[in-house]
């Protein structure tokens, strides 16, 4: 039946027409999005770096470290952002979110944490958002970092604090530390407030038993000196719990 | 005060989540109607393994194609509303959609033997607007859910009487299976489901081996007998 | 501080009194779960039996091996479920479902099993109902097997079904085994469309899988029989292809 | 036919089915909002631990109570049409009960430094009918609960200046563990929480401990020293 | 003093558990002798598949089986000095006798027809001993591994020409089926693996009609009983 | 005839797979009991921690050895009847014996400062015969249970103002965890377990630092530098 | 001073951690490359079950080779850098290189009938040399996934007239299966794949066996019984 | 023929396979030894923790790790004969070694107060050869894990009455921690174990702080550097 066959291979082409368009379409998403996973790890491993500097304060170096960290953020803003930006420009960005997210995580936790060192407070989304806008062409709409991103990131911060927590206070650092306490429970504390309306909770309510864990983590340090602190009163004669432990001459290391 | 600010941020935040949690619960409200309204129209569909006659259970699986088509319209309104968050949300009619896409696929296939294009299927649903649009990737992975159909349709149709069935069934799998071939996969979900079409080809081959060694032709005769052996 | 003391005292003794009071109720709790257990386990024990006592049967003794399995799936009923109904007897039904649920189901298996066998339908949940009513004191509320128990039941069923039909086409009964194709196509059908609806349908879910493997598994040995035979009508001569297998004297064995 | 009554008898399943789901909704629709409640009373509760004034924290927490005593009543009344299946639906509320229980009692013990018992908690809630109740062991995990906030308030509570304060705590947490020790636990979720209560109980020790070695004592004087003596 | 004594008891505790733990490397080492005799075996066994001749490869076969015999004495011994522990080691050697009685019983089988029973099978290993004996479900698994032979045996058979092996094959194939089906099994290993043997029966039980219905006899005439004991 | 023979063979086979089912739900019936009694031993017994006096704590925990030794007997009795399948069923009350061991080891402990041995807890449980014996490994784990136990009594017996306990404790531990460390472990539970006395060992010196570095000592007096320097 | 050598130490730590990271990106960007080439290789390749003409499928397989071979050469100038090291990374390509081997091996037994060797795999990918050469333990693995294209490679000839097909890939299948035996596999997933190939030779003998009763030859004309016998 | 050739080649894999296995078997045994060695080794210089004199107990340490040394260099040895394996086994070896770094370093530091070089362990160790080096990581891991002894240390000096010690601990420990932040760590096993080494520090710190505060001093003066040079 030659009829048939004809018509099947009729078919058969117009199956493998569809199908070039349709792998057309999927080769340049592919692409677009493995761009862009790439710009997103490379803002991973630089941001990465700036938390690490930031670890690196001591009780003298901080103006220092706190410098040479905000320099290390701008390039990773002017640098590898830029980039991630540029990939992105006129797309959904919605939709190669999970591409580019966790760079825009680390690039959050990165820049609230060299924020806090400085000024102790929260660096806000707006303002994170605001530093990103001259990045892109002015004729398309530019990337905003969404909420969700913002705060997996934020999330991840507490871990890093309280890092630095457990370091500011071998430094003899207790204000440092209580200041630290104080913000990481107020952040802990909103953010049990929004967790349960964000999108995908799942990934978040693990982190928020992460963060718990930080926060009693610097609790108990902040226990910790206060009880040692107090024994002392009496043999030192001081009312101030927290000098003691600032008053040790560190020279003598 | 510091923390003051911060809690009018996060007071900001929960207000737009919230919005987009209430939007979320209304395009839940229309995919339930939509997961629901597939799966009464594929009940009765499955009824060809039985060999009911095809013409009446298409039409009335037809019939239900419209209904469908009005709830993506639904979706497609409230998503108006809310102008490029369409792939914010998208997760949340994903799977839905691709098990409506291997309906409306399985249904043109047994009512033409060819394969429903993208734009045709896109049509049908009413998704063919470049803001709420069918997405390719959900479009394929409907169609590999079609293919692990063919399998168990061929069984049941020779099991019935169809030996001719088996030729049909596998040429155009090995068309498909050939078309996908076409695309660049990354190693996702799709990708795993047309690794499984594999399985689906094979099992058609074994079912028209089981078929052709024993010489069943579709009127009872030797029909091709020699077109087989033209080719061997 | 002696009232201070005092009152810590009697705080303490006021919680040890709440408590003997929970103690008490947990214990009473427990007791009759750990009751209901026992008899759900008998239950499933012996109606497993019962489903085996079915498996036995073979083209030949058909008739006396589902009487005997009636006989023994009576007495299933009269000697475990009634014991389950009489601890059961005043309680609330819901409340220790999960301590009965695996015997009932066991038994809805088993039950309509049986009945499938002897007539060929499905033997439905008013009926099975119907029996155990005798089983409880009429002033109290009877124990009624509630849907889910029922569906979950007979999810199980289509397993057993399928082993028997392979049994079947063995012994060259192939009616027997189209018949049962059939019936597990609309059971599973019909479940498509009910499962979703169900309380927790998690584990229900799973078990669709099975049962859609299970169709699968008959209808591939019903199309291998069929080709097979197929083959044969121009061998024999013959223009029913069922009678083939049926044909074939089996006394030579 | 055969087929036609199995047809009709799940027809009817699914009806019922559907009533239950939709009470279902109805439930979920209350429970969302008890949730959402409590998560707001305890997260300014939980400034107790960063020290702040609790008779206005109390007082605050206290005014949220009676919105889930309302909640509670709404519960009670849809459950009201459908008697005899409270335990059908009640793995819906459970944990979100629990999570009220282990609030009311911390917050009565602040107050008062003695366990709320299950009938408080129950009329506080107003579920103390007995139709709609508030289950026992509902109640007694969520005192578990409550006890695992008790070491972190110890610390908490002793670096901000209270050395007492885990004097207070171990006596209650001892006679609490006491008290949970009368009950025969079957090896279940009340059994494992009840098994970490332990660990709370460890922690407080330490902390008493720390306190303790080190002299620091309410007054700066050496109270109650002889009683120590006395009991050792 | 008190520490040394402790010393004296450690220094027992060390000698005990090295024995065990050599004692567990001797029964490895035995068992892994016989997992690798019982393969090599097995290998050369197979070779009835490929239609080579069946008595020389069993007398092969059988010379093993004394090197078996051997190494399940050797096993014996070394438990023979630790009286009553056979189960505490049982799990070092299950899996691979469960291979050793699937391989006597098929050589059994292709000798004499009939299933070689638990006892014979013990004797034939030496483990017919009250302390060191054949577990009855390590027996009764490897029959149903043996079972799983039995369908390629039959392929390859008819395929060498023996037309008669379906027949005799088929008639012990159901008698073991259905001396299994009085046992009540559990859902364990053992059920799972007493299922498997529905479908060898079922394979069989084809192949026997295919060569039935093409009236492939060896001599062109029925075959009776005595064929059968011919063969033994 | 063969299958008659065969289905003899079977009907063995069933009565031997029941025994061994009944015999399974036996035993555990008896560790059921077991392990309700140990808990509620070790209830009593760990009022140590709230510092009442030991004496009569052991004396009232002592009362319930009887009980263990006689679910004990109870064990062996049922095991009488299936000679050298102690280990066949062993799983089945190993990790409730080890907790019975530390209920032992650490009464014993409270009592006289040394390790029971583990012929002495194999007495007190009626478990000395060769048939029905104490695991060694069971032991040893069970020790290592009781050594948990420790870090925390010392923690309260300080507070409790006994500034001598931190001295025992440690020279008991040391001595433990050196005999510990003479046995050549196997990558197993035990192993894991004596790991994790060293973190026991390691609080009862943090503990030991505190009272001796703040020179409390058992009197109640201040020791000065040179007690320090005395005893080093 | 002390502390200086430390930091200095460290920054030659750090450099050659930095170095390590960047080798294995590199790695994997080759690698990569590899497993899409062959891809798109296999698919093009697996045309031969569609009875396609093998010698040109074979001819445009055969130019890939090269473009392999290219990449292999790649990693091996990479790895140039890193003497010693060819292990350390040897996970990053093994999974791909077992499926180029296997692609190899299947292509050049379309061509010859017979298995290509290690070495002259080795050859065909440049990996002969003593630095960067080809894992036996991958070469065998390959081998392994090849023999799954089999049963399915006979099936579909079979279809398509080619009777004597299931004769010649039984005779390769069983020799290739006899000579892994040979082999002491370790328990590992080498082991694993090779079991596999114990069901591709029963389902290639399944064929033959379907062939062979229907006394279908390779040259169309029904076979006797005779021509069996003459066999046997 | 074909199928001789192929018995060749195989004859040739299983050489290498056992080779191979019987290689890994020799590594083993080697680092089973060397496993041993160190725990005994550790054992005996974990008294340092109960203030036995150290220069005794180096020295007996010491004459272990020509022990260790020759272990290695029989390993060099084996693996001398398969050059270019090294990374193949090296999983076989990486834990046991890292305890051997930390054993090392950590007398090193006992003996001189300063951190023993990675090529310095390396030497000691005999694996400086450009074949069987050092790995860096197990060298840094290895050093993490000796700083998790220190604090036990520092503890058990401090309870012993050597007042000096908390501060020369702390120096080393300050200027380690700062040049492991020089590195640039992904988040593996090294980063978690870096993480711990800063609650050493501050476990150190307090000590040190706890002894400051209170004046103990050695002998009752400022102590310089020259103390610690003495020491060393
Ligand atoms: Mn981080
Ligand atoms: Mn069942």
């Amino acid at each position: 039946n030659p009829s048939k066959r004809a018509r099947t291979m009729v078919t058969e082409s117009a199956m493998r027409d569809a199908f070039a368009k349709y792998a057309e379409y999927l080769n340049a998403l592919n692409e677009k999005r493995e761009r862009v996973v790439k710009a997103s790890r490379d803002v991973t491993m630089n941001s990465k770096k700036v938390i690490f500097q930031v670890h690196r304060m001591s009780k003298y170096n901080k103006e220092e470290i706190i410098e040479q960290a905000e320099k290390d953020l701008t390039a990773v803003t002017d640098q590898y952002m830029s980039r991630l930006v540029k990939e992105l420009q006129g797309t959904d960005f919605w939709k190669l979110r999970r591409a580019y997210s966790p760079g825009v995580q680390e690039y959050v936790e990165a820049a609230t944490f060299c924020n806090f060192c400085k000024t102790g407070t929260l660096l806000k989304l707006d303002e994170i958002n605001a530093t990103l806008l001259p990045l892109s062409d002015p004729s398309l709409e530019p990337l905003k970092i969404n909420i969700l991103d913002y705060l997996l990131g934020l999330a991840d911060l507490t871990g890093e604090l309280m890092r630095l927590a457990i370091g500011r206070i071998s430094d003899g650092e207790l204000d440092f530390a209580e200041n630290i306490c104080r913000f990481v429970r107020d952040i802990y504390r909103e953010l049990t407030l929004v967790v349960p309306h964000m999108d995908d909770s799942s990934d978040m309510k693990q982190k928020m038993d992460t963060m718990l864990q930080s926060v009693m983590k610097i609790e108990n340090a902040c226990f910790s000196v206060h009880v040692r602190g107090s024994e002392y009163i009496p043999l030192l004669g001081s009312n101030d719990p927290s000098s003691f432990l600032v008053g040790v001459p560190d020279i003598e290391l | 005060s510091s923390s003051h600010s911060l809690e009018k941020q996060f007071e900001g935040f929960r207000t737009q989540l919230e919005e987009s949690g209430s939007l979320r619960e209304r395009i839940r409200a229309v995919v339930s109607e939509i997961e629901s309204t597939t799966r009464l129209t594929y009940a009765s569909l499955l009824l060809v393994h039985q060999s009911r006659p095809t013409p009446e259970l298409l039409e009335k699986a037809k019939s239900q194609i419209d209904v469908l088509k009005k709830h993506y319209e639904q979706l497609a309104e409230i998503l108006r509303e809310f102008p490029g968050q369409y792939y914010r949300y998208h997760g949340d009619w994903r799977s839905e959609t691709q098990t409506v896409v291997s309906l409306l696929t399985f249904m043109h296939w047994l009512e033409t033997g060819s394969l429903l294009t993208h734009r045709e299927a896109a049509e049908k649903l009413g998704m063919d607007s470049s803001e709420f649009g069918l997405d390719v990737e959900d479009y394929l992975i409907g169609v590999c859910f079609m293919s692990n159909e063919l399998p168990r349709y061929v069984v049941n149709q020779v099991t019935a009487g169809d030996y001719d069935c088996p030729r049909r069934v596998l040429r155009f799998l090995t068309d498909l299976h050939a078309a996908f071939r076409m695309l660049n996969l990354r190693n996702d979900f799709l990708r795993k489901k047309f690794d499984g079409m594999k399985y689906d080809l094979r099992r058609v081959e074994e079912v028209y081996y089981d078929v052709k060694i024993r010489g069943l032709t579709p009127n009872g005769e030797l029909v091709g007998d020699q077109a087989v052996q033209g080719q061997s």
